[in-house]
């Protein structure tokens, strides 16, 4: 994350206050800051979300091409993150200088969807061994407020839910060749399913309390976090100790609780906003960034 | 394909524009906290973000560019994957990426005061999430209203306007189609009040007596384009300025 | 890494000739007697072999083989720092790389690393730096390079252990050694401690429709001081079923702890 | 108790604080003494205070950096009118197979009239200095400094390619030639030199 100077006593003023249940900005140790999602924010991507949480601020578009299945799994689609950190979020992100952390939250997201509920990618195969659909998923990250893999995976989510794939029709060509024609009518479209998408909580160890949704701040004074990947029926699909520091054993089934409460509570309220929005009409004003 | 049919009969544009017509412009001030100045701008389809890190201490790796007298700018100007129709992975360092800095970081090396910045650097960062044409010129304006909210002294607004040529008379404020079109196309950045022209910059080619049309067509959208942003910002600065005066 | 011109490169896009045999029925994991593929129980760890100092210019220098996976690491510095880095003043620098040889899994491997390369590296570093004394080094750096020899599952925490006892072989100071270990989780309670290759998980190996309580686990501990520095896993499971894991990975990293010693004990006699 | 000629690794518990005081490759940890090198465990009685020492005599090669005060042995690779770069090759006497670089400024080089120094006066590139850390210094250098009497060169090869011998604390003779040039002089110690 983008450096953030702290002094030892700035250091150990916000740790003390966390021991207390007290937060910086007045949150208590399980509270989120607050979350504005938007879906369908760009027009030439297939799905496209915009998340501020907090001052850190994501946008997240996905495409959908045409392209050749895995040949271990032929009759799967394929689903490819790449993480883009753009210099408005910080000076050093400047030319190759945030390659390491874009790599860190790719290879995190692809983590939590490595596994065959997360994104049903057999309904993304066309012709086995021949054809399939190709989802890339672009993040771009705009302002590094701190908690960046929550922001990222919540933008991830909202972005897929927003995704339609065109309805494409296999006819069998001359000579046992395959043609597929895509429809005409742009928004003859099915969508992704992903109520079973998971969704990434990371929760910071400081002192022996952890907290949730850590500012830039407080990453700076906690060495050692877990993130977990969470799904809607709170069971989890990938987690990873970040940072420095160690965590002490019995902690760990606590914080692993923590995080599946509030990933749960996470998911309710995105679902509901997503089904408001989705019942609104398309072509509305969208906010963006006016 | 040169002079496709890019004005109809009537006088409309492809996308229903007259010629003489700008696109709508749409802004907005202090989009990030912590850039020092951050804004935004949609000419039409064209979206873009910029943010100004400085004047601030030449980072390490820029200190050979160190000068004693004025400040330096040094900007980059990056594309998102998801921003044009087809997906591609551009590294920031390709040819694109860096004409279009360089030629920004010229622009407002003229347009800055930076002899009341001696021996510091003033980041412009771009970014675009949605490219539909006269890139150059939505970076300008979006580097201009950042500026401005940085509080970095200028010796104007720097509007810029690009401007195609198709039988005989000039289209302004051109989009992703008719640059596509191929025919000639002049982009230049004006302090609008000085009236001066700090850059210019044609590709194609067209007779010499056809520059002064394109010339007065970049000029008079530029003047456009300056009554909208100063207009804007004249709102913004009345809205924040009302918040210290009770009235 | 400049590509070599001498160097012949693979063809790019060359694809594994199993592939186009009949697709075999994937094998469950246990046989009627309980036994697994390689003849082990489900709890029972694969017999590891550690050696300290076998790298002569290193530093320090590990050999770990468990039956056939087999990683080398070796330990340089402390170092100077290079002239362009930035360095923290009363802090060392530990700098961690883990490579996989380009002849050491079933796919051809690059020497270019790619994303995977990176993380692996990362996770390797953020599992050995709680363990390492920095503050004793300050302004310096230590560099920890592991190359897997050969990949025949569970390649991390075998890099894991062996990068700590390079450590301990190059004589710098450390709080604890680190041991790790690994977990297939394969249903409610089947967990299968330090899975061969085909025991991996992959999304691509799964037979049942619905893949719940399917995927691996590693643990990496501070065995003396009882700190688990590193945490991992991937597939759909149920937080019970993670905690179980834990806790078995967990006790199998601590059983580690007194090989370690032997070995490297038994260097000190050389 | 702990016999004495027991062995230890990293992170082993030796014993509670109150009975040792903790020495060289062990630290304190709630309480108790734990191992951070991996060697013989031994108890010295330090003269002077009361508590015996505990420290850990590590098998491999010692890992020294250089810290401030220490003595260090280091070889004079560029001058420039303000200072002089050099490479440390030893510290505390134990040998680096890796070099740090270093600095002697200007005003560090003698403790007498320092503003008078010239470095051509008191170094030659590819003399062996003896000098003490002054700072971390920054990202390119150690800080050095050889203001003391038995700091300075100790071997230096003179224009013919002869060891020279010392003469006063800043000529040296070269024993072939006799030409007489000028370095800052370390001390010769009168028994065994021990850095």
């Amino acid at each position: 994350m983008a450096k953030v100077i702290l002094g030892d006593s700035e250091k150990w003023f916000i740790i003390h206050g966390i021991q207390d249940d007290l937060r910086n900005d007045g949150r208590s140790c399980d509270d989120y800051r607050h979350i504005e999602v938007e879906t369908g924010v760009i027009s030439n991507t297939h799905g496209s979300s915009r998340l501020r949480l907090g001052n850190t601020e994501v946008m997240v578009g996905v495409k959908v091409e045409l392209g050749t299945p895995d040949p271990h799994s032929p009759n799967d689609g394929l689903i490819h993150f790449h993480v883009d950190c753009s210099p408005n979020a910080d000076p050093s992100f400047q030319g190759r200088g945030g390659e390491e952390l874009s790599s860190n939250i790719s290879c995190i997201l692809t983590r939590i969807f490595n596994n065959k509920t997360a994104i049903d990618l057999s309904t993304l195969g066309i012709i086995p061994h021949k054809q399939c659909w190709v989802v890339h998923v672009d993040v771009l990250i705009l302002e590094c407020g701190g908690n960046l893999f929550d922001a990222v995976s919540v933008a991830v989510k909202a972005s897929l839910h927003n995704t339609g794939i065109p309805n494409i029709q296999v006819t069998d060509g001359d000579e046992g060749t395959q043609e597929i024609s895509l429809p005409d009518d742009p928004n003859d479209v099915k969508f992704i399913n992903t109520n079973n998408c998971p969704l990434l909580v990371t929760i910071s160890k400081a002192g022996s309390r952890h907290i949730v949704d850590a500012t830039a701040d407080e990453e700076s004074c906690c060495n050692a976090s877990l993130v977990v990947g969470v799904t809607r029926r709170g069971r989890t699909m990938g987690m990873r100790k970040m940072g420095e520091g160690s965590l002490d054993p019995e902690s760990i089934p606590e914080m692993i609780e923590t995080g599946k409460n509030i990933g749960r509570q996470l998911h309710i309220a995105l679902d509901k906003l997503l089904k408001v929005e989705q019942g609104m009409a398309n072509d509305i004003e969208k906010v963006g960034y006016l | 394909m040169a002079g496709m049919e890019l004005v109809s009969d009537q006088g409309y544009r492809i996308d229903g524009r007259k010629p003489s017509e700008l696109r709508r412009i749409r802004c907005n001030m202090g989009v990030f906290t912590q850039a020092d100045g951050s804004a935004y701008i949609e000419q039409g389809n064209t979206k873009v973000l910029a943010a100004i890190y400085g004047p601030h201490e030449a980072s390490n790796n820029m200190r050979n560019r160190v000068c004693l007298d004025r400040g330096f700018v040094n900007c980059e100007f990056s594309q998102a994957t998801f921003s044009s129709a087809e997906r591609k992975k551009r590294s920031r360092g390709d040819r694109k990426g860096r004409d279009i800095s360089a030629h920004i970081k010229q622009t407002f090396e003229a347009a800055i005061r930076t002899s009341l910045y001696p021996r510091s650097q003033i980041d412009i960062y771009l970014q675009v999430l949605h490219s539909d044409g006269s890139l150059y010129c939505a970076c300008v304006n979006a580097a201009t209203l950042a500026l401005i909210d940085a509080g970095i002294a200028m010796k104007d607004y720097v509007c810029a306007c690009s401007a195609s040529l198709t039988k005989g008379s000039s289209l302004i404020d051109i989009n992703h189609v008719e640059e596509l079109a191929g025919c000639a196309e002049f982009s230049a950045s004006i302090l609008p009040k000085l009236d001066q022209i700090i850059y210019s910059e044609l590709n194609g080619r067209i007779h010499q007596d056809e520059l002064g049309l394109l010339v007065d067509a970049v000029s008079t959208g530029c003047r456009d384009i300056f009554a909208v942003i100063d207009q804007f910002v004249r709102s913004r600065l009345a809205e924040t300025a009302s918040y210290f005066t009770h009235s | 890494m400049p590509t070599d011109a001498r160097r012949l490169a693979a063809p790019d896009s060359s694809q594994d000739p199993k592939l186009f045999g009949d697709i075999v029925k994937p094998q469950t994991l246990l046989d009627e007697n309980e036994m697994r593929a390689d003849g082990r129980y489900m709890t029972q760890p694969r017999n590891i072999f550690l050696q300290c100092g076998v790298v002569s210019q290193a530093k320090g220098s590990a050999y770990c083989e468990l039956s056939k996976t087999k990683v080398i690491c070796s330990v340089y510095g402390p170092k100077d720092i290079e002239m362009r880095e930035e360095f923290q003043i009363n802090k060392g620098k530990l700098k961690c790389e883990l490579k996989y040889a380009p002849f050491s899994s079933s796919k051809h491997r690059e020497h270019i690393p790619d994303a995977e390369d990176v993380e692996n590296s990362d996770i390797l570093l953020q599992a050995i730096s709680p363990a390492v004394c920095l503050q004793r080094y300050p302004k310096s750096q230590i560099e920890v390079h592991v190359l897997v020899l050969e990949d025949d599952g569970s390649v991390m925490p075998a890099a894991i252990t062996s990068a700590s006892l390079a450590l301990v072989d190059a004589g710098i100071e450390m709080y604890d050694v680190v041991t790790a270990s690994s977990v297939r989780v394969a249903g409610q309670e089947a967990c299968f401690i330090d899975p061969i290759s085909s025991e991996q998980f992959s999304r691509a190996s799964l037979h049942k429709s619905n893949d719940i309580n399917q995927g691996m686990v590693m643990v990496a501990l501070l065995p003396s001081i009882n700190q688990v520095s590193s945490i991992l896993s991937v597939g759909h499971l149920e937080s019970s079923v993670l905690q179980e894991a834990i806790t078995t990975c967990t006790f199998s990293a601590q059983n580690l702890h007194s090989v370690v010693r032997k070995s490297i004990i038994s260097s000190f006699k050389k | 108790v702990m016999c004495d000629q027991t062995m230890c690794i990293p992170g082993e518990r030796l014993c509670s604080s109150e009975q040792y005081q903790a020495g060289r490759g062990t630290y304190v940890r709630h309480g108790s003494v734990f191992a951070t090198l991996a060697g013989r465990v031994e108890r010295r009685k330090e003269s002077g205070d009361n508590l015996l020492l505990i420290h850990v005599q590590s098998v491999h090669s010692q890992q020294l950096v250089p810290e401030i005060g220490a003595i260090v042995i280091c070889k004079i690779t560029q001058l420039s009118s303000s200072y002089a770069k050099c490479k440390i090759l030893s510290v505390r006497g134990s040998y680096l197979n890796t070099s740090f670089r270093g600095m002697i400024r200007k005003e560090d080089v003698r403790s007498t009239n320092r503003d008078k120094v010239e470095i051509y006066k008191s170094f030659r590139p590819g003399d062996v200095v003896v000098a003490k850390v002054l700072s971390l210094g920054d990202a390119s250098c150690y800080l050095l400094s050889t203001a003391e009497n038995e700091l300075g060169v100790v071997i230096a090869l003179s224009e013919n390619g002869d060891a020279m011998i010392p003469l006063s604390h800043d000529q040296m003779q070269c024993p072939k030639s006799l030409i007489k040039e000028n370095r800052k002089v370390a001390r010769p110690q009168s028994d065994y030199l021990s850095f």
